[in-house]
């Protein structure tokens, strides 16, 4: 693997201490039924932090993911956001509270026009400051110029890479001060990921913080701050991306190789 | 010639009611996965409660908004109360129970409460009919199309164009992605019982005066407004709509030139017939069985 | 539901002793019922009058439509909201088949049968393979349309006037009454219907026919994948709850001696539901509990006049929230967690624990070096999306074959064609030496494919050893009706499948967890009993999708134990998983998918080293400059 | 575990039991083989019909509360117990032997359906209850096939000689001849239709149209237009409230105004649910409140609105004015019977049903019934059956209308 390019700046990438984390997380267990899939899970993200989360398939990435963002209410644990308990908050008031999701399999409306997706994106915006809207929409849609020569199509009509822009942009209209996404990479190419990571650390340079999980280590590695290893439900071990990206650890955990 | 004509008018105006109550059970169908089976209760309120306000002393032109809304009020406590508690798994039958219980308890009490006997529903449009040769209709019965038509296009226009509705579709398409963008998929779920109740109710108000209000009216009527939607492909506004004005006209040509007595075993042998040859339902999609 | 009172498949061992509790309850049950009528001779008084004589017999009537509903409902997962015309389509038999065929009663009731039966068969046959819910749709639309043929055909059936005059029934020339005089051998004749009835549930229950309804019910998925037919399971159910149906119709059309169309509406449909809700769908004892209760409550709320009716909806409400899973149901949960506070500590077994038995049971695989499946030029698309994309492999028998890429590689799917649950869109898939066509999953299951599920999917409310047992289905070859009278061969058989999937739990190490629910289950219990259920299938290709996936290191590599043990005796394994380890470490050979296409094939080592699997993997190194 | 599920089988199994032995415990044990001193009745109290059980229960309610007042019968007061029969004879059968075994009444009460009162025929014989039909009027209701009725008796209407009666009236009032029938699909609908066949054979009349409708149909046009185009005049209809209703408004609808001569099912509802359509429907019943009342009916009418006085406003809120009528004398009728035979026993109530001689509101019943003739367990006679006609919203006897011709 090439060496990453990572962007510059370290202010991030020092643990935040916990009363300025902008996302803590502690203890948290996830279970269905009696199968335990997230086993008591502490995490941080620190306010402007780009933080990832990669591990492998079935590592309880997505539920962990799920619980914070409210799609799934926790068995045990704490989530904290931007400094109140917001644990078992249900999405759509996490949502208001400035935390966003892009879920895994992007999730979009299929059956409505891009334009409409956008729309909804913006529904906690639109009547909060409906001006405020209308320019985020604006400033959005520059970050995708895919997406406004296809406002009219439905969201369903569009390829893999596409909707998973649109994924994005609809969880950026709501304004998050913390974006989450789950599994970037699902199914798209290559060449669409080059599109797509970068948006994302310009994102952050502006200040959005971002939490990515991801199954492609070496992106995560390279666009990150910081990133958590997890696997079987438990966080492994977390550090600097950039010390990680040549951590045999790594490599191990995620293919599932005995740490040694 | 005028038979034909007759049956064409009076299918459409009943045909308008089916529609109408099939689009209540669509509206339901598509934002919970679940429905008020005794919505024929809703359908019986509207002209039920505006009997009662008009008893009351008010007039009509507020007894029918009045009637229309407290029935869409019921129907949205029905939801908080009774579905919503019971369809907490996929797949869940609970809510079909509850609602009929709920169902029972509300015909019975107006049975109790109002009297079994059929009320009159005063209304202007439907004193005296505009006759075509030997055919006939009551104005009131060609406001059941028209309203209808209003219905149809309000929906349209509420699910496409306005937030709301857009929020109501996201909701149908993925509760999970709603509530990632900031919607509360529960509250947008009672909001839709109330819109289904507004129709339903609406479709009961607009027929009372012509058939009379009473407390059994919304039984059958609700059952074949289920049935329509069924066959139509319940997650299909318009073929719901189509469906239901053509089940409409064509229980009177059954009646006209079949039976008038075995109506509806012939018309529902038909639904059976049709449902086992698209078993999608008329209008429907294929669905994807995920694995 | 709780698995209290359940049906339970524990047949061989933990027999109940003569003595057992539910026995003693049964016997005092049926004690009851046969002494009930001569009462009156212990207490010396006129009790009990022919008033509640009737209220009883007719509560026995209903029991035995109830019951056939609870298979339905609570076996099958169906619902009938038109059983009271397929009681009305009995009762009709009957007493038109006496009135003008002068038939014996006897032949009557094999009518009020069998009609019902094919009826429902004929009902369930075309819709059941659709969607549940349209079963009830159908049989909505049943009812209302016999209802009116009823009242239309006047000529046949009276009309709304109904059939007067039905001769009263005899055996062997004794008039059967409920009368003293005759010695109330029509209640007799009802509560032994009731007990047959009853039998019929409990049997059923107790074998692969009503372990194949709840499966189907639980997960449709799996259970296809087992090899049972989930349209002809289900049309089983509804046919045998119309039978049962008719049963009870025959019967009341014989003790009221007068029908018309009015007993067999639409609500009476909804009453018979709500009997077999409120009682504990799925429970043994549910049925006769929910009958008996609200049939009671019907006569008790008569004192409310107008207002009956409304408390009748209110009850029932009531009993929803406080009850949601009717009386039996509720009662035993409570009772199960009052007992669970001595239970015992129970042992996982270490696996795989390949005991001798084993090696016998494993089925007999084909030639080693044959080839065990050949897919060429498979191709899936859903819509515009392309799933799988003109995919060629081979996969050897006796070998553990890996499938392996990226999230959304089209592994899954290339899983589910191969075990039918997708039909490909194009090319051939050759099985066991034989060019196949698209074949049902069950079809499959029954050529020697089983297959695991990504996300397990058990059946959760069955026991541990049901699980198993359900996947022994298409061994059996006792037919339905030496099942249902429990014939010695049957249970021969039964007892071989029952010491059969109990070696199973061994070799998983599940023994001590048998009578669990196996949703009760922690994950990588699950994950052994889903491959000790796939086992018993004795299967000759195993499909195993991501086995591994919230496994933890202990577990994986017993897992990579089982399936080298599983290939070295003759089977032959397909994996699809993420942990490379792990596929290094068991395959003979993989196969890489990216983007629906094959981008490497061979050797583990070899594909290890193949950088178009590290880039498809991991990212192809960096990405492109942040766009400044 | 497997010990642990069957125990939770054996606590439901005992709560099946218990559940049972329940039922029979609140069943107390009739011992008396004398019967008590009630009434039974088994009809609509809940459903479409619930306003007919509601309206006999008043006229049953009122009369035995002025017997009672007068010290009873037999020294003892008399009560009524209502039972619930949803319109279904299964239910029916049990009210009866609830009402027979449990309460163990003297006689029992039932309602309008025809199927319930044949259901009823054999549990009547086995358990020796007289049963008094006020309302129902299906010719087979008394007069049973095996011409053997011994027990059910009846205080109101009988289709076949309504029928007759019908069918001379439309023959009257048809300038055209051309006479149709137009029934409910129900047993009371379907049972005329014999009935009026005869009727017309007859009469020498050759009905032109026969025409059915469903309970809860809204709309007859296609009936109406066939019966139109038929050239039929006259129609006699077989119908309760709502549908009759819904056909006046069909024929509103098609510009057709036949003439209508109706069974009773057309009461006081009808009128105020399709309002000046009605007027000019003629009625054939037993007993017309609106008009010239004799003192003892003002006296009943009096009574009935001073113990309901919410429901009982005027003669018109007697919303089943034939039927309230026959229930009133069914009652005296029944107290009579009682008196004759000196004690509260069924057989004997029955034998004496056969020495009434009583005049009531309807009739002057001289016998009331009359043994082994199956024919007369009726006790209104054709003769007594009274044309009515609905003007300006009131249900009136013909001659106080302009629809009089004749009468």
């Amino acid at each position: 693997m090439s060496a990453p390019d990572r962007p510059s700046g370290s202010e991030g990438v020092n643990r935040p201490r916990q009363d300025q984390a902008l996302l803590a997380v502690a203890g948290l267990r996830v279970s269905y039924g009696r199968i335990e899939a997230v086993r008591g899970v502490d995490l941080e993200v620190g306010a402007g932090e780009f933080v990832g989360l990669i591990g492998s398939n079935g590592a309880g990435k997505t539920s962990l993911m799920r619980a914070i963002s409210g799609v799934l209410k926790p068995a045990a644990g704490q989530v904290r956001f931007d400094g109140a308990e917001t644990t078992g908050l249900a999405s759509h008031r996490m949502v208001a509270r400035g935390l966003a999701m892009v879920p895994e399999g992007r999730m979009v409306f299929a059956d409505q026009s891009v334009r409409d997706n956008l729309l909804l994106g913006s529904f906690t915006q639109l009547r909060r400051d409906p001006a405020g809207a209308v320019a985020e929409q604006d400033r959005v849609l520059a970050l995708f110029p895919r997406l406004r020569e296809r406002l009219d199509q439905e969201a369903g009509t569009l390829s893999g890479g596409e909707q998973q822009m649109l994924a994005i942009a609809r969880g950026l209209l709501s304004r998050p001060r913390l974006l989450v996404i789950d599994e970037l990479s699902l199914g798209l190419a290559p060449l669409v990921l080059d599109m797509l990571f970068p948006v994302l650390s310009e994102l952050n340079r502006q200040g959005l913080s971002i939490l990515l999980v991801e199954q492609m280590a070496s992106y995560a590695l390279a666009v990150t701050h910081r990133t958590y290893v997890m696997e079987n439900g438990r966080v492994l071990f977390d550090g600097p991306s950039a010390e990680l990206a040549n951590d045999p650890r790594v490599m191990d955990a995620y293919l599932g190789r005995r740490a040694s | 010639m005028e038979a034909i004509i007759q049956y064409l008018l009076t299918g459409l105006s009943v045909g308008s009611v089916y529609a109408m109550v099939g689009l209540g059970f669509y509206v339901m169908w598509s934002a919970a996965k679940a429905v008020n089976f005794n919505f024929g209760d809703i359908f019986m309120l509207g002209a039920v409660l505006a009997v009662v306000l008009l008893d009351l002393g008010a007039p009509l032109l507020l007894a029918a908004p009045a009637a229309v809304l407290a029935a869409a009020m019921v129907a949205a406590a029905i939801e908080r109360g009774f579905v919503r508690p019971f369809n907490r798994e996929a797949n869940a039958i609970g809510w079909m129970l509850t609602t009929i219980a709920v169902g029972t308890m509300l015909e019975s009490a107006t049975t109790a409460l109002f009297s079994s006997n059929p009320r009159a529903l005063p209304s202007p449009l439907a004193e005296h009919p505009i006759r075509l040769g030997g055919a006939g209709i009551y104005p009131q019965e060609l406001l059941l199309p028209v309203a209808l038509v209003a219905v149809a296009f309000g929906l349209e226009f509420f699910y496409r164009r306005t937030l709301t509705g857009r929020a109501m579709r996201a909701v149908a398409y993925n509760r999970v992605a709603a509530g990632l963008v900031g919607i509360d998929a529960d509250r947008i779920t009672l909001l839709a019982f109330f819109i289904a109740g507004l129709l339903g109710a609406l479709a009961g108000l607009l027929i009372g005066p012509v058939i009379q209000a009473s407390s059994t009216m919304g039984a059958v009527i609700g059952l074949k407004g289920f049935l329509v939607a069924i066959i139509a492909g319940i997650a299909n506004a318009r073929g719901v709509l189509v469906c239901g004005v053509l089940y409409g006209v064509a229980e009177k040509f059954i009646e006209g030139y079949l039976s008038t007595a075995a109506r509806d075993a012939i018309g529902f042998t038909l639904m059976v017939l049709l449902l086992l040859l698209f078993p999608q339902g008329l209008f429907g999609k294929a669905e994807f069985k995920k694995v | 539901m709780s698995a209290s009172d359940r049906p339970s498949g524990s047949g061989g061992v933990n027999r109940p002793h003569l003595l057992s509790s539910s026995r003693i309850a049964l016997a005092l049950f049926v004690l009851a019922i046969a002494l009930f009528p001569w009462t009156g001779d212990f207490i010396d008084a006129r009790f009990p009058t022919s008033y509640e004589l009737r209220l009883v017999m007719r509560a026995m009537l209903l029991g035995i439509v109830v019951v056939g509903l609870n298979i339905l409902v609570g076996f099958a997962g169906l619902v009938s909201l038109g059983q009271a015309a397929l009681v009305g389509l009995g009762a009709h038999a009957a007493a038109l088949l006496a009135l003008r065929a002068d038939m014996p009663f006897l032949a009557c009731m094999a009518f009020a049968v069998a009609l019902p039966a094919a009826m429902g068969a004929m009902l369930a046959f075309p819709t059941v393979r659709v969607r549940p819910l349209y079963l009830t749709v159908i049989t909505i639309a049943f009812g209302l349309v016999f209802l009116n043929i009823l009242r239309e055909w006047v000529s046949l059936t009276g009309g709304a006037s109904g059939l007067t005059g039905i001769p009263r029934p005899t055996i062997l020339g004794e008039r059967l009454m409920a009368t003293r005089a005759a010695s109330f051998n029509y209640y007799y004749v009802i509560a032994l219907c009731l007990l047959l009835a009853l039998w019929v549930q409990w049997a059923l229950a107790r074998s692969r026919y009503g372990r194949a309804m709840r499966a189907a019910a639980e997960s449709e998925n799996a259970a296809r994948a087992l090899g049972i037919s989930v349209v002809g399971i289900r049309t089983l159910a509804f046919a045998i709850s119309a039978g049962l149906a008719g049963l009870g119709g025959g019967l009341f059309a014989n003790l009221a001696l007068f029908v018309n169309y009015e007993t067999f509406t639409f609500n009476s449909s909804i009453e018979l539901l709500v009997m077999t809700i409120l009682g504990g769908s799925g429970t043994l004892a549910g049925p006769v509990v929910g009958t008996a209760v609200l049939y009671a409550a019907g006569q008790v709320l008569q004192e409310l006049q107008e207002w009956q009716t409304f408390a009748y909806g209110l009850l029932l409400v009531l009993v929803l929230f406080l009850m949601p899973e009717g009386i039996v149901g509720s009662l035993g949960k409570l009772a199960a967690r009052l007992g669970r506070r001595g239970a015992v500590e129970r042992q996982t077994g270490a696996w795989p624990n390949f005991l001798p038995g084993f090696t016998a049971l494993a089925s007999e695989g084909e030639e080693r070096g044959q080839a065990t499946l050949i897919t060429r030029d498979l191709t899936l698309r859903f819509g515009g999306l392309t799933a799988v994309s003109s995919v060629t492999m081979e996969v050897a028998s006796g070998t553990v074959h890996a499938l392996i890429g990226p999230n959304g590689a089209g592994k899954s799917s290339l899983l589910n064609i191969v075990s039918g649950f997708y039909a490909a869109t194009a090319g051939q898939v050759t099985l066991f030496g034989e060019a196949l066509g698209h074949r049902a999953p069950h079809e499959l299951a029954r050529r020697g494919v089983a297959r695991s599920f990504q996300n397990t999917e058990l059946f959760g409310r069955m026991t541990v050893l049901e699980n198993v047992l359900v996947g022994c289905h298409t061994r059996y070859r006792a037919g339905f009706f030496a099942t249902l009278l429990r014939l010695p061969h049957f249970a021969r058989e039964e007892r071989a499948m029952l010491a059969e999937a109990r070696l199973l739990l061994e070799v998983v190490g599940l023994t001590d967890f048998a009578e669990e629910a196996a949703r009760n289950l922690p994950f990588g219990h699950q994950r052994r009993l889903e491959i000790a259920r796939a086992l018993a299938l004795r299967p000759k290709l195993l499909l195993l999708d991501e086995p591994a996936a919230g496994l933890t290191h202990g577990e994986i590599e017993d897992l990579v134990a089982l399936i080298r043990g599983l290939a070295d005796r003759g089977m032959t394994i397909i994996l699809v998983e993420h942990h490379v380890e792990m596929i290094m470490a068991v395959s003979d050979r993989v196969t890489v998918l990216d983007h629906g296409e094959v981008i490497a094939d061979g050797a583990p080592a070899e594909v290890q080293a193949n950088p178009a699997v590290i880039e498809a993997y991991f990212g192809h190194g960096a990405p492109a400059k942040v766009a400044a | 575990m497997g010990r642990r599920v069957r125990d939770c089988g054996r606590r439901a199994g005992l709560g099946g039991l218990l559940a049972l032995a329940a039922i029979f415990s609140a069943l107390s044990p009739a011992k008396a083989q004398r019967a008590e001193p009630c009434i039974g009745a088994s009809w609509e109290v809940t459903g479409p019909l619930a306003n007919q059980g509601l309206m006999l229960r008043i006229a049953v309610e009122t009369a035995l509360e002025k017997i009672n007042a007068a010290g009873g019968v037999l020294g003892r007061p008399l009560r009524l117990v209502v039972y619930d029969d949803v319109g279904e004879p299964a239910r029916a059968v049990d009210n009866a032997r609830r009402i027979g075994e449990r309460d163990n009444c003297v006689v029992m009460f039932g309602g309008a359906r025809t199927p319930n009162a044949i259901a009823l025929r054999e549990p009547l014989e086995e358990m020796g209850m007289p049963w008094i039909g006020p309302i129902s009027a299906g010719t087979t209701v008394i007069e049973h096939q095996n011409g053997r009725n011994q027990w059910m008796f009846r205080v109101s209407m009988k289709d076949r000689w309504v029928t007759g009666y019908l069918v001379d009236q439309a023959k009257q009032r048809s300038a055209s001849g051309r006479i149709a029938f137009v029934y409910e699909g129900t047993a009371w609908g379907q049972g005329a239709l014999p009935d009026v066949e005869a009727a017309a054979r007859r009469a020498g009349v050759t009905l032109a149209g026969r025409e059915t409708f469903n309970i809860g149909d809204q709309d007859m046009s296609a009936q109406m237009i066939r019966l139109r185009d038929a050239g039929v005049d006259t129609i006699i209809l077989w119908a309760v409230d709502r549908e009759s209703a819904n056909m006046v408004r069909s024929m509103d609808r098609i510009g057709w105004k036949p003439k209508i001569v109706s069974a009773w099912g057309v009461t006081t509802a009808f009128a105020r649910a399709i309002g000046p359509l009605a007027d000019g429907i003629m009625v054939a019943g037993t007993f017309n409140w609106n008009g010239q009342l004799s003192p003892e009916a003002q006296a009943a009418f009096d009574a009935m609105k001073a113990k309901y006085p919410d429901r009982i406003r005027s003669t018109a809120d007697l919303e089943q004015p034939s039927a309230m009528a026959n229930a009133w004398d069914a009652v005296h009728i029944i107290v009579e019977a009682l008196k004759l035979a000196g004690a509260y026993d069924r057989t004997k109530l029955r034998d004496a049903m056969f020495r009434v001689n009583y005049t009531g509101l309807v009739a002057d019943y001289r016998p009331a019934f009359i043994r082994d003739n199956q024919e007369r367990m009726d006790a209104v006679l054709a003769e007594h059956y009274k044309l009515q006609a609905f003007h300006n919203g009131m249900l009136l006897p013909i001659e106080a209308t302009p629809y009089g011709m004749r009468n």
